[in-house]
């Protein structure tokens, strides 16, 4: 899909492709690439106009009597209103065109979104993304935190609510971005067109840690989109050795459970990310960390110095703590 | 000077003062009448975009303003415009007894909108925290206030001046008659804000 | 303008960085700590009419007139559900806390200790169940409710149901410890 | 006598000036009549808008200093991924303390500054209308930006971003009195740019030169009339928003609070009704002095006068009809989208009719190299890549991606520092002779514009790309692996050069002011008429007012200036004209020095900058601004009308 990078290869050297405008792997992205490669050459053609018009203007007489000419420094030589006309001619042909091309690409950003099959609502806080896939049979909705699950080919609507402040929500590669307003409802419709594992972002500065505010998008078959399903229905396994019971002991009767919830145990705070599944995502703390035992260490004893700012205390664990809740953190796969 | 002049005009037979558009400081004075008006404008604007969000305005449980101070204010207001109209005669024919004694009576009426205004916000039904609605009423009602105050502070400075020798010079009448241009705009502004304050919450509810 | 006047122009700005603002600085280090309550401050040296008060707790210092303390108690004491019970400082099935009447100690080190321990009649223990600097916040929060914080601290509302009057206009309540008796 | 008897009195026998008094005796007696009152106090009281326009341009430009200084310091944050060296906490305050002074204390002020300091001088009159007023823009707006440095220093400067976006900077999550300090500042410098527009409008209206019609105003100064009108009409919005944003953190309404039916959108409707145009009054300006410095360095009018100025009529029109493109990731109607585009790209036409015109001047003339002639060149190549990308982001389904990115970064530089920053400077270079009476070292010029341009390039094209491997505008920090480290480290370096060519032009403002080489009052052989009178001109600007009978006046007059006379010397007197045709209509005294501007000034900012901690200061504190304006206007002691007749 990457029309543009055939025009623009500078754009695009150096993009690992999980969040970059020019992935195309959403409909309204792709459709991006190519309204955004038509404005590049109509752009690029305009400049060397008025570049080329420059330098030449400027080079003409550049040995020319350095006097000024007092009868006639008012007066314009006969090709001045042709080239005028022209120029006018010009730009106002090249914006219409422009307008035309954008009205179309808009037009059939809007056709993606007109019968979503799938519906999940998307709440933004300071800075973390509570995610909530509704369905009619309360048993069915799943909710999770910082990570999207989507199925290939299939329109999605994303309603998008925000608890605090305003942000934003963008996904480069799939889509342009829509901001999350406190007070309002807002929704943004997603056709991914490929799979693969992409990264979103908040685009609206939202205070202290609007830096680390990104979003796990993983754009699967249906197939694996339902096995994943099914498995975040399911309540958190329970803890099976010692460790992980103490683990549990703590969690739940403990500061974090007065924030988070594990569906399943006591723990059933609602203020933070629902870590029910949160063994399973690829990142930690909105992106801020990759999730693997050493991140995993670090932010549950001290997630102030990975994330300065961030809702999270630092609780000051013991030890033994820390080594049993992160031995059950890992078990909520 | 690097060109020698050539003496083309005398201007010195040119007046020294004039009134209305000839003069600078109307210049000035309706320069800050457009800002003025902008912020009253956009003021409004503001109001109708909250009324948007709203089923019906003012929003229950709340009450409309009450009619009679604003209603009084108004009709003082209207009435002002007479000893206004005179004072800006008055000046434009250099009459300064009857200025004098003028500015004595628009100072006066500016005392008895003071206290007719002092009931408004008193009437008003809401608290500019209960919600939207009510911060936007006490917004307008505040913003027109500090008009009806500058004025009249204006109009009291003036009428001391006029009473110094400074009142013998003739640009002082000019100052006067643009005072008395201010105070059109004070309470024709006032016009669509007692509209909004007192009526429109009555009609959409 | 002499050299002079710029150089002791730039003195003064200098001391006045040095001695800055930080009652608006956010802190954002946590600071590992074991089990704490808040030592001075424990049901019997609170309680009225037992003697005198024990110095404040140097820890209060952090946190009583902090903007951001404030501001994070404020938040805490919604995310608890502090107002499920003591609604916007009005009272409820809680104590009222904005009356500046408080049975065990309206001083912050008091307060905090009331959050950790619990009370008869209904007040939970949040010992563990908050950190010691969370405990703090809310009380420095609590402690605005009845307008005992300087007011260039405190904000005049939050983005919710205005059902109090703005806390930059609030009335600062004398403290009352005795009146416990009446309640 | 009475007034009226007064009034039709004929002008009294007083020292004018005219064929009898000339040269260096009505010289002494104008230097003594215009000159300040001496000392400390005197230098208070100045209301020579030379001095003032001088203060406000240099007080501009240690802002630019201060806000570089935070622009290098991102820059070196962001010069690798995962960088430590500045926080969170601590670089959100300098990216909105860079944003906000490079908008609100560096680029509308200095622009202000120099049609303050210009426009007299072009329109060929004594002071501008509102001289006092003019005295008291310009200590409103000093205290305005100390006021907001001061909170920096203090740790207590906002964080929230220069458009303040509640509920962010609302009483909730605007913790502190952060906000306050910046929404307060925003009342301080819009009063001060009220103050000045007023005062511009009605000089450029009523002072032109006898002779100078609208039809034959420079277009620097027809520039100056449009974005002067744009302040009046725009930044009521702003100091609207700002002031329901200090009432909502301070005595609790609800202006933004969407629980109690507030709206967040309001603020940005508010905000950007004035952000828009605020753009272009930044860039207004500079295509004023564009189109001056065009015509001087090509030799000849510039093509197309009346192009140029229906351009600058049309640009100010329109600015106020595109505020919408800056929200069009809220969720607007989507029925609109292509109405927004097409009234968005618009704006191009009478950019691209002006540039037509530009170069067309240069073509149809004898183009001299020099300096400022290289800025705006640099300009022309720089400014129109910020046009283009902004025709991009007009297009919503492109700025849906592009918005609040890197890419928004990019644009906004090239269309600022390219679009206004490069023609200031040229600017500077250009009428640096006329304040100072010495030119600006050619040479140095040359390196730093050089440094400036090709750095600037460095620094500001790689973000376009950032934004395109999206990087978000306003974070401290970004992951490594996405494309974004090369981008990152080209821009810091970049940046770097642009600091030090930035630091050789000042170095050769400083060093030129000592050992530049000396001017003649007109060194580059211009056409209008601030080149008319010396270099520095005297206080009094002209011994004579010139008379004007085209658009180049020193071009078309020969050896002789017309000029007329009569107007007072023992008094300070300024001759109005009408305003189309600029017929002599009046003589009007014009403002003696006073310490009143500045302590109506000191009041006013006692009054805001204590109503930040109670609401009551609004109250009380009218009172010392009421006594200090009371002071201001009050007539000076009448002076007998006879005057000893001069044989």
């Amino acid at each position: 899909m990457r029309r543009g990078g055939a025009i623009l290869p500078f754009f695009v050297t150096g993009c690992s492709g999980v969040q970059t405008m020019m992935g195309g792997e959403g409909a309204e992205g792709a459709n991006f690439i190519q309204l955004f490669t038509v404005f590049m050459i109509v752009c690029t053609v305009m400049y060397l106009i008025v570049a080329i018009a420059l330098i030449a203007a400027v080079w003409r007489r550049r040995n020319a009597a350095l006097t000024l000419d007092n009868r006639r420094h008012h007066e314009s030589s006969n090709a001045v209103r042709p080239a005028l006309i022209g120029w006018t001619a010009l730009i106002a042909v090249g914006l219409i065109g422009l307008t035309i091309a954008s009205f179309f690409t808009d037009r059939s950003n809007a056709a993606n979104g007109s019968n979503p099959q799938l519906s999940l609502t998307v709440t933004a806080n300071q800075w973390w993304w509570d995610v909530e896939y509704s369905s009619p049979d309360a048993s069915k909705t799943v909710r999770t935190a910082n990570e999207i699950h989507l199925p290939v080919g299939i329109p999605v609507e994303i309603k998008l609510k925000s608890n605090d402040v305003i942000h934003s929500f963008w996904i480069p590669n799939l889509a342009g971005k829509q901001d999350l307003i406190p007070g309002r409802e807002t929704d943004a419709q997603l056709l991914p067109r490929k799979t693969g594992l992409y990264r979103g972002q908040c685009a609206e500065f939202c205070g202290v840690q609007h830096a680390q505010m990104a979003l796990d998008i993983t754009v699967e078959s249906k197939a694996d989109f339902q096995r994943w399903y099914a498995a975040q229905l399911q309540p958190a396994p329970p803890p099976a050795n010692p460790l992980q019971r103490a683990g549990y002991n703590y969690f739940t009767t403990r500061e974090c459970g007065s924030c988070h919830n594990i569906s399943g145990t006591p723990a059933t705070g609602q203020v933070a990310p629902d870590l029910t599944h949160f063994a399973s995502r690829r990142s930690i703390a909105a992106g801020a960390l990759p999730m693997n035992t050493g991140n995993l260490y670090g932010w549950v004893a001290d997630p102030q110095s990975q994330k300065p700012g961030n809702r999270m205390p630092t609780v000051g664990l013991k030890a033994d703590d820390l080594h049993a809740l992160v031995a059950y953190l890992e078990t909520l796969k | 000077m690097s060109l020698h002049p050539s003496f083309t005009e005398d201007v010195s037979a040119l007046p020294t003062h004039a009134f209305s558009y000839r003069s600078l400081t109307w210049w000035g004075i309706s320069a800050f009448m457009v800002i003025e008006g902008g912020f009253f404008v956009l003021t409004i604007a503001s109001y109708f975009f909250l009324m948007s969000q709203e089923q019906e305005w003012a929003p229950r449980p709340w009450e409309p303003p009450g009619l009679v101070a604003g209603t009084l204010f108004t009709l003082a207001m209207l009435a002002s415009e007479i000893p206004n109209t005179m004072i800006k005669k008055a000046a434009e024919s250099y009459d300064l007894a009857k200025v004098q004694k003028l500015l004595v009576v628009m100072t006066g009426i500016g005392v008895v909108l003071f206290v007719f205004r002092a009931f408004e916000f008193n009437s008003l039904n809401v608290l500019w925290t209960d919600n939207a609605y009510g911060s936007i009423i006490w917004a307008l009602l505040f913003l027109h206030t500090t008009h009806v105050v500058t004025d009249w502070g204006d109009t009291l400075v003036l009428w001391r001046l006029m009473k110094t020798p400074h009142g013998e010079d003739p640009r002082r009448f000019v100052d006067v008659e643009e005072n008395a241009l201010y105070w059109r705009f004070v309470w024709l502004t006032w016009l669509p804000i007692y509209a909004l304050i007192y009526w429109v919450p009555r009609f959409f509810r | 303008m002499s050299s002079r006047f710029r150089s002791s122009a730039l003195a003064l700005a200098l001391v006045a960085a040095l001695c800055g603002c930080d009652r608006e600085e956010r802190q954002t280090r946590g600071k590992p700590l074991g089990e704490t309550v808040p030592a001075s401050a424990s049901p019997d040296t609170v309680f009225p009419g037992t003697g005198k008060l024990p110095p404040l707790d140097p820890r209060a210092a952090a946190y009583e007139g902090n903007a951001a303390a404030i501001s994070e108690g404020q938040r805490l004491y919604n995310w608890m559900n502090c107002s499920g019970c003591h609604f916007h400082g009005g009272g409820g099935m809680g104590v009222a806390l904005m009356d500046g009447k408080w049975r065990y100690g309206g001083r912050i080190d008091q307060i905090a200790a009331s959050i950790v321990e619990g009370r008869p009649n209904g007040m939970p223990a949040w010992r563990g169940k908050l950190t010691e600097q969370q405990v703090w916040q809310l009380a420095a929060y609590v402690r605005t409710l009845s307008g005992q914080v300087r007011k260039d601290a405190v904000s005049a509302r939050a983005d919710e149901l205005s059902n109090t009057p703005p806390q930059t206009q609030t009335k600062r309540e004398p403290l009352s410890p005795s009146d416990s008796d009446q309640q | 006598m009475t007034p009226a008897e007064r009034a039709k009195q004929p002008p009294a026998k007083v020292p004018r000036d005219g064929p009898d008094l000339t040269g260096p005796e009505l010289h002494e007696k104008l230097e003594a009549t215009w000159e300040n009152p001496p000392g400390f106090i005197g230098w208070l009281s100045s209301v020579d808008h030379k001095d003032i326009g001088r203060r406000y341009i240099v007080t501009a430009l240690v802002f630019l200093a201060l806000a570089g200084a935070l622009a290098i310091a991102m820059r070196l944050q962001l010069s690798k991924p995962d960088n430590d060296l500045i926080g969170a906490a601590r670089y959100n305050e300098i990216f909105t303390m860079h944003g906000t002074t490079m908008m609100f204390l560096f680029a509308v002020p200095v622009m202000q500054g120099m049609q303050v300091y210009l426009t007299p001088l072009m329109l060929g009159t004594r002071n501008t209308a509102f001289p006092r007023l003019n005295a008291f823009s310009y200590w409103m707006y000093l205290a305005g930006g100390a006021l907001l440095w001061v909170a920096f220093v203090l740790n207590i400067g906002p964080d929230m971003g220069w458009f303040a976006y509640p509920p962010l900077s609302g009483p909730q999550y605007g913790v502190g009195k952060r906000v306050d300090m910046w929404a307060q500042m925003i009342t301080f410098t819009e009063v001060a740019a009220l103050a000045a527009a007023v005062s511009l409008v009605a000089t450029i209206l009523k002072q032109k030169a006898p002779g100078m019609g609208l039809a034959r105003m420079p277009i620097f100064v027809w520039a100056t009339l449009v974005t002067s009108l744009m302040v009046i009409f725009s930044m009521p919005s702003v100091a609207l928003a700002s002031g329901m944003l200090l009432s909502d953190r301070l005595v609790g309404t609800q202006f933004y609070n969407p629980v109690e039916r507030g709206d967040a959108l309001l603020w940005q409707h508010l905000f950007w009704f004035f952000g828009h145009p605020e753009v272009y009054i930044i860039f207004l300006p500079a295509t004023g002095f564009v189109s001056e410095i065009v015509a001087t360095f090509s030799r000849r009018t510039i093509v197309g006068y009346p192009i140029v100025v229906m351009s600058l009529v049309a640009t100010g029109i329109l600015a106020f009809g595109l505020w919408v493109h800056h929200m069009f990731a809220t969720g607007l109607p989507r029925i609109g989208y292509s109405f927004y585009t097409a009234a968005s790209m618009s704006v191009s036409i009478p950019t691209g009719l002006q540039i037509f015109c530009w170069i067309a001047t240069l073509w149809e003339g004898r183009p001299r190299l020099q300096v400022p002639l290289l800025y705006v060149i640099g300009f022309i190549f720089t400014f129109v890549i910020g046009g283009l990308t902004g025709v991009m982001i007009a297009a919503v389904p492109l700025d849906l991606q592009l918005h609040d990115t890197y890419f928004i970064v990019a644009h906004f530089h090239y269309v600022l520092i390219g679009g206004a920053v490069f023609p200031l400077l040229g600017a500077i270079t250009y009428w640096y002779p006329k304040a100072t009476g010495r030119l600006m070292s050619d040479r140095l010029g040359k390196i730093s514009f050089w440094m400036i341009f090709l750095g600037f390039q460095l620094a500001f094209f790689p973000m376009h790309i950032a934004g395109i491997n999206g990087m978000p505008r306003r974070v401290y920090t970004y992951p490594a692996g996405m494309g974004l480290e090369l981008p990152n480290l080209l821009s810091t370096i970049g940046s770097l050069v642009v600091a030090v060519a930035v630091l050789l032009f000042v170095i050769n403002l400083v060093v030129s002011l000592r050992s530049g080489r000396k001017a003649e009052p007109n060194p580059w052989d211009a056409a209008s008429l601030e080149w008319a009178t010396s270099c520095a001109p005297p206080k009094y600007n002209f011994p004579h007012l010139p008379i004007v009978d085209s658009r180049t006046p020193l071009w078309d007059a020969g050896e002789k200036l017309p000029v007329v006379h009569g107007l007072r010397v023992e008094d300070r007197e300024v001759l109005l004209t009408t305003v189309m045709s600029a017929k002599p209509d009046l003589r009007e005294p014009s403002a003696e020095p006073s310490p009143w501007p500045f302590i109506a000034a000191l009041a006013t900012s006692a009054m805001f900058i204590s109503s930040i901690f109670s609401p009551w200061a609004v109250v009380f504190g009218t009172v010392p601004v009421a006594v200090a304006l009371t002071a201001w206007f009050w007539p000076k002691s009448p002076k007998p009308e006879r005057e000893p007749v001069i044989s």
